[in-house]
């Protein structure tokens, strides 16, 4: 997927990769497609989100772009065969440039009546459906709230439906093995990933390597995985079943070195490899909320590069704790999401006044309150902007795909530290459980992070500031010489001591928001996809709503509509030209996930008559209503 | 350098803003008069407060410090503490900065045994919003906020502490200087976290609070100083002492009948104990000093350990290999 | 001073009020003053605030009309004789209507070299200034860091400085009462109240009548007070030191009958007052702030009318207990100010979610952090609209003096349980302890709040709104057959049930939002002060800046300018017909202590290129800064 | 009506949502069983909880609920029960939402005394959001977020409770259905707050928690009833009994001269024992039962008393009164 103003993926410059031979011999007749998406679907014990990434892992290799999206099933875990319990894991892989994990899903897998129940109505006309026919209990369509067995009442005749008795077959092919039924059952996702692979084409490596080192230490649960795989992948030559497979040709990918990547992972890794610029240890004060967990979980096992993680007795602690390594020349972060946020404020602000570096990772989800906690949402906006007592201004970043969680996490870094201030990373539930291909960044190219500690007391001022930036001095303690103390009552141009001077408050106050409204000297000039020199609309669009809102504009730019994307990364401050470039198009359509955040910025900003194209579903934007938006829109 | 500093290097330049006659400034005496003593160079020192009177301590150190938020210094103390053991980091507290507000951060940070020296000044009011009951004031207490007396039963903030099972808890008194230096010199010297109740007199809002320990006549009768290894004798004439009853603690009188080695003799790595002497009220007299230590390693000593062992056992962190290391795929 | 939209003191239907006889034969000249402003200096314990009590008393008998502005020292006691011990109260009296207390003292009685130190650069030339001579000896003057004798060194030359041996004169007049010195000098407070009472003809009544119910207990220390105010009294007619007196005649005021109020006390009886008319116990939970503890300590003595006030361990607790008391059916309110806050949010949120009223009082104080404590700011507006995570809009009200918090409270409290919503009142540190007399109401004209729970379990469901208000029903724990759970997680239209449906959860999100959206629907159209039908500049202000603003414009009007004030107190929703309004100015200005947030709101709603009028000194308006400004602004 | 109620009157309408094997299962089925045994009609029982798996416990409950936000319940629940002490308030909370975000409401509702009965399921993790350890997990406790180990020395709860002073205090198991059962009469038969640790088994992330205390062969010499006024005696063969040696515990065999008369007797009304039960670690037994009681009075009992006190003293309060009270002057 393109970044926005990156350049992975952009069609210039792209070159065609050479196809890799099929796994093996493929005798059927085989169709030719040029994008597939494949929906996993089971109860949460049945292993659908392994199954699922490691068909990416297969598509990566065979070439294709893809995006995925796993959806789990609500924070408890729901009793077997309920609908409540259905997890699913999505994956789109096209010869094209792929945005999104796609609208509609032209296989769906499903374990069970529930996973069934809970998938079918996103299909379309013609799907496939590969069902686990032995499943299909009594009890387990019970459970799922079915009437009648679908599998023979004809409600899903406008289908492709292939029952496969998947529990026996798998038994069947792990037989002498002598495993226990659990075990066995175990390997049923496996079982289906192999039919899957052999119907698309995929190629079997990534999944049989994974397969050796995941089970290194356990030869018979190894040996019981590798098997039914291959049992799957033959089963579908074998059989009747299918009358054809299908072939999805390589996508023209920009050169370079990929891995998958989830938004929650990306964070971890931009925020290590900030703190190995900057030469500083990394400190982590957090509390587990999904969906931000994973970062904590991820930085957790980084200790050998000085990552310490200190998972707190709650948010405020964690980031308190946090500001507590920054002032001891730490990099220090807080990671967590909505209800975490709101804890927060209190001690962001603190940093705010102090101007101490530290970066706040909001991973957004489903709100208010408790709200839907696996669900996405972008109505953290401002809140992240004002949410907190007086003017208290501070950077705020957006990422837009999972691997740009990278960029913005490292970026964000950068600025805290640059500019002596706490910085805010929006991400989301999207964004966080999402894969995408990330193309690696060449390490020498990641912008410099200096940390320069004053240890000169000649002259020295804590609130002496850099001419440039407006930043103060990073000074920590156990530096002779420069004993200073520091709080967040008002406090005095350049001494800091403690002060109620009205004029010197208004000073302080204006000079931090001087400092933070300056960063946008430094943004890149605002990109435009679609015509830059102005058309009949424009939309304004941040953070994971990315690749939906690109891939819309394609399409209706493909079927000639003037209408253009500019995506932001940067909240605040923004970017310089936005106003101008806003301008230049008819109309402004501001595209998230919230009832109209960004919007009313824009409008207070630019005083230009933007409108809304908003959703608060815990889903993301299909490109299928986006374009019909679009439509709507220029009429 | 750290050897030769004397009282005058950790006086800072700014004005000490407390009522006159407040117990603060008491406190601020005994440890700008014993820290140069502790040989720990000052620039290696920090002070860390919340919100309160207390808690503008800071200011008068000549040393790094930080005037955080209401209730939060124990969790900023503890980030910085724990990325830089090599700082002495001193938590300066109040009862509601540190039983209220702050209450969980404080009993999370005792529990984990992070290496701060936490100065709880217990004055029982709030003495900068101007008066209210605290959490360690006294049922009936009439403040501002308690017309007809609190309702609130109140924190033994040594028992809250053993409760969570601190590393290091003792109690001094502002006055008693030489007794709260030496309070200040143990929990320097403790490896972990020390947490040290020192009542306070607020002279404006809470005048008095702690009379029978502070008046010339009355403490020998009220106070208890605990020493280890010691029989709990008090009184003017030190012809009192404290024995057990099953597991219940009495005064006897030495001269009737009891003689000092039917006495309960203190022993400070006994948490029951701790927990007896914490739960004294009157009649019993009031301990002062160590109740309770255990010498279980300080949260950043492991944790830093924990770092230390992931570069010996997977090498210090290679950030090409971080990234390019997984399972990758080269496009060309 | 006239409310916005109010009616009292307005000039149409005030009478003339008889003035006075003056306690005493006057034997010397006597100048006419329409208005006097005067300004009591001190060390805190030196009993300033009583004096301006006292006076404000005095003049509101006198029938002036009034504002005051006590003026404390920073939180922190400071040492005697020290500049940040300085406590003030100024105090401005009229004949005229009065807005602000004023901007230059005409009158500074200053106790002590600091008090004058603090103090004299505020007031213009030809001032009257009288000190107590004794108070500026060597060591005083030293701690005020005066370098020479401000008495002896000429520097006081611009003022009519009156040199009073404040301390000495106490003493004769309390001789006989065998008091110490201690309780004497105690009484210099009452003898400078003496000597300012004589100077502006005040009448003693109301201090001599005070200081007999203060001492009720103590007849030495009532005599004593008696004696100093008298002694001042009577030292002004009998010395020569003052040459003449003033006099200012009684005001146009509304008829009715009147006291002097503070915003933190109106809250308090705004709050009580409600609750008395829905006819249920009020539940505070708050936790001690400056500068709001004071409606706490109010509240607490009202037990009587069944206030619960508990001071929590902190402002999460206070929110949480105030949201538990209304779920059992008590009035819930929690008072605090911007970090405590800070602290609520994630609460509000939930409050919004499950729809249960509740009433959140931020008096705002200078920030960010913890900022200047005592001082006031109004940069909390934006935080109550949007400082929480997810969509979770709620009312917000703002009081424009401290008589008009008193209806913003039972307003609150109206509105939140008419709608089942939180509301947040905002009130700022300059309400909360500025006084202005009150024209108290008539309780038959208080709008009926009408709390009716629901007990009929027939077609019952816990989210089955009234269709009028979308409020849902309100039915309490102990109601039998009505037993039913709420929560944070998104839950279904009508049953509360969880629920993570899609569809389900927009239409939750929408119905919220329009439910308070529908609020403007009961709101008043808005009040133009100045020319309704449009003209050159108007300007758009909240809060505590009321009177500085319709001075400043009363001025500029009456310099022939074609400027006027519109002042509201909804700013959520806004008023409907707000942007018709303001559309009728060449231009708009919006006034406000911070760095431009209703600006932003009203720019994003309007798309009206209005511009702000800002100051963040913890510091009011000065009505001449605005009048500068309105020349500024019209140039 | 409330006497005639049954186990099927508490159960809602909504499908229980824990992992098949969770101990919240057996709790749930004991409070639905003891609950119709107590006589209070069902629409007098609330169930307010926080956020976690423990924390969905209202929604099974056929009674008033409210299942709130993290770590909130226990100041969410003293709002309610002290405007309406009419109803009978239960709080449930897991060892997360109460010790770790919640800590700081929960010990200040135990040392006030709301009468709240606070039931905290201690799975020893946090099971709904996957798997990291909590304030209760042991030390070296490898989790997702301690891929090392925790290097956090645990809370526990008990001594917790003790030393903020709760007035009840006791622990029970979530499959000792009986003994859960009585420890939950007890906890609606005592006047004030109590608190109830519940060990409760996470099947799914920490299986086995407590299973020396649950396993049919292992649990009679790891288990220690407490009763009030019965000597301390455990064993498959009830044949060890723990006595005081000082005020340290030891655990004695009866049939090797020791005889029951030597024991301890367990005194449930004495805070330094419970607090030396609640201390006991290997090779000590677990104590379940009741450590700890007092009776003083509720807060809420003590705060409405002092709004009838006002209302006899002052009268119920007349609002034109306290408008038009005051120092008023009339323009006419
Ligand atoms: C979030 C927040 N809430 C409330 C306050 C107001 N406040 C400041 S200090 C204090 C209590 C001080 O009491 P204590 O900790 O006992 O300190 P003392 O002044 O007695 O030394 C309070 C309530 C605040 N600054 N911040
Ligand atoms: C403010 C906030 N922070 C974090 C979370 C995420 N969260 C929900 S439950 C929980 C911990 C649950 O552990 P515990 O209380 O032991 O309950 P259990 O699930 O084990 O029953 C956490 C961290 C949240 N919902 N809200
Ligand atoms: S109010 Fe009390 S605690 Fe605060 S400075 Fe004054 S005497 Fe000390
Ligand atoms: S995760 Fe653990 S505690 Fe939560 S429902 Fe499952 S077994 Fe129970
Ligand atoms: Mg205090
Ligand atoms: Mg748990």
């Amino acid at each position: 997927m393109a970044l926005p103003g990156g350049s992975a993926g952009q069609e210039e410059g792209a070159r065609p990769r050479a196809p890799e031979a099929p796994q093996q011999p493929q005798r059927k007749p085989v169709i030719q497609r040029s994008q597939v998406v494949v929906r996993f679907a089971g109860d949460s014990g049945d292993g659908m989100q392994l199954a699922g990434m490691q068909l990416t892992a297969e598509s990566a290799l065979a070439g294709n772009d893809l995006a995925t999206l796993p959806d789990f099933p609500a924070e408890i875990r729901a009793p077997a065969g309920t609908l409540a319990g259905v997890s699913g894991f999505q994956l789109n892989f096209s010869s094209n440039e792929v945005f999104t994990p796609g609208d509609e899903p032209n296989v769906l897998v499903a374990m069970n009546p529930a996973a069934l129940k809970a998938n079918i109505d996103d299909l379309s006309t013609g799907a496939i459906v590969i069902v686990d026919k032995e499943a299909f209990t009594e009890s387990n369509l019970k459970r799922a709230g079915y009437e009648s067995n679908p599998l023979t009442d004809h409600s899903l005749d406008r289908f492709q439906v292939f029952e496969v008795e998947v529990g026996r077959l798998t038994t069947l092919a792990l037989r002498e093995l002598g495993l226990g039924n659990r075990e066995v059952q175990r390997c049923r996702n496996m079982f289906v990933l192999g039919l899957v692979s052999w119907l698309y084409h995929r190629p079997l490596e990534p999944t049989l390597s994974w397969l050796n080192r995941r089970f290194e230490k356990s030869a018979e649960l190894r040996e019981a995985n590798l098997r039914a795989v291959r049992a799957g992948y033959n089963f579908g030559e074998a059989t009747e079943i299918f009358a054809s497979s299908y072939q999805v040709p390589p996508a023209r990918i920009e050169p370079g070195v990929y891995r998958n990547i989830t938004g929650n992972s990306a964070v971890a890794l931009g925020l290590v490899a900030a703190a190995v610029s900057a030469g500083r240890p990394l400190f982590l004060g957090s509390y587990p909320i999904t969906p931000a967990s994973d970062i904590l979980h991820d930085l957790a096992a980084y200790k050998n590069f000085g990552v310490y993680t200190f998972q707190a007795e709650d948010e405020i602690a964690g980031v308190n704790a946090a500001i507590g390594a920054a002032f001891g020349g730490a990099i220090g972060v807080t990671t967590t999401s909505g209800p975490g946020m709101d804890l927060k404020a209190e001690a962001v602000g603190l940093a705010v006044k102090v101007e101490l570096p530290l970066v706040i990772v909001d991973v957004q989800r489903a709100g208010p309150s408790t709200g839907m906690p696996t669900k996405p949402e972008q109505a953290d906006l401002l809140m992240a902007l004002y949410g907190r007592h007086g003017e208290a201004p501070l950077p705020v970043l957006a990422a837009a795909t999972p691997a740009d969680c990278f960029e913005c996490a490292y970026e964000a870094v950068r600025l805290a530290v640059k500019y002596m201030t706490p910085v805010i990373v929006l991400s989301d539930s999207n964004l966080a459980n999402g894969a995408e291909p990330w193309r690696l960044p060449e390490l020498e190219r990641l912008a410099p992070i200096k940390v320069e500690f004053r240890t000169d007391p000649e002259g020295y001022q804590p609130y002496l500031r850099d001419e440039q930036t407006l930043g103060r001095p990073w000074v920590i303690p156990g530096t002779p010489g420069l004993e200073h103390r520091i709080g967040g009552l008002s406090s005095e141009h350049l001494t800091g001591n403690v002060s109620y001077s009205p004029t010197n408050n208004e000073l302080m106050v204006r000079i931090r928001a001087r400092k933070i409204a300056g960063i946008a000297r430094e943004l890149a000039p605002t990109t435009v996809f679609g015509d830059p020199e102005g058309g009949d609309l424009v939309i304004l669009a941040w953070g994971s709503t990315f690749g939906a809102v690109r891939e819309a504009v394609k399409q209706a730019r493909a079927a000639g509509r003037k209408v253009s994307h500019v995506h932001l990364r940067y909240l605040n401050p923004l970017p310089a030209d936005l106003g101008a470039v806003l301008r230049r198009f008819a109309k402004v359509m501001v595209a998230e996930l919230n009832l109209g955040q960004l919007l009313k910025l824009v409008r207070a900003e630019y005083l230009i008559d933007a409108f809304g194209c908003n959703k608060v579903q815990g889903r993301p934007f299909k490109v299928s209503e986006l374009v019909a938006r679009i439509e709507r829109a220029l009429k | 350098m750290a050897g030769t500093l004397t009282r005058k290097d950790f006086v800072s330049n700014q004005e000490v803003r407390w009522c006159p006659g407040c117990g603060d400034y008491a406190i601020l005496a005994q440890v700008q008069k014993v820290l140069p003593e502790f040989g720990v160079a000052r620039e290696k020192v920090v002070f860390i407060s919340g919100i309160g009177c207390s808690s503008r301590f800071p200011y008068y150190m000549n040393t790094y410090g930080f005037h955080t938020i209401h209730g939060r210094a124990p969790a900023i103390a503890t980030g910085l503490k724990v990325t830089r053991p090599d700082l002495e980091v001193w938590v300066v507290t109040g009862d509601g900065d540190g039983l209220s507000i702050g209450g969980n951060h404080l009993v999370h940070a005792l529990r984990r045994n992070i290496g701060l020296k936490i100065l709880l000044f217990n004055n029982r009011i709030y003495g900068l919003t101007k008066g209210q009951y605290s959490p360690t004031s006294e049922v009936g207490k009439v403040t501002k906020s308690t017309p007809m007396g609190s309702v609130d039963f109140p924190f033994n903030p040594i028992a809250v502490a053993l409760g969570a099972h601190a590393s290091f808890v003792c109690r001094a008194v502002d006055v008693e200087q030489k007794h709260l230096g030496e309070m200040l010199r143990r929990a320097h010297e403790h490896r972990g976290g020390a947490f040290i109740e020192i009542f306070q007199n607020c002279n404006i809002f809470n005048d008095g609070a702690f009379h029978e320990l502070t008046d010339k006549p009355l403490k020998a009768d009220y106070q208890l100083i605990l020493e280890h290894g010691k029989p709990l004798i008090f009184g003017r004439n030190r012809d009192k002492g404290v024995r057990l009853n099953g597991h219940k603690p009495e005064i006897v009188t030495l001269a009737n009948g009891a003689s000092e080695k039917d006495l309960l003799v203190h022993d400070e790595t006994d948490p029951a104990l701790g927990f007896i002497l914490a739960n004294f009220a009157p009649p019993m007299p009031t301990p002062i000093g160590v109740f309770y230590v255990d010498s279980r390693p300080p949260f950043e000593a492991e944790m830093n350990r924990q770092l230390e062992r992931a570069k010996e056992q997977r090498g210090v962190g290679d950030l090409r290999k971080l990234l390019y290391g997984g399972d990758t795929w080269t496009v060309s």
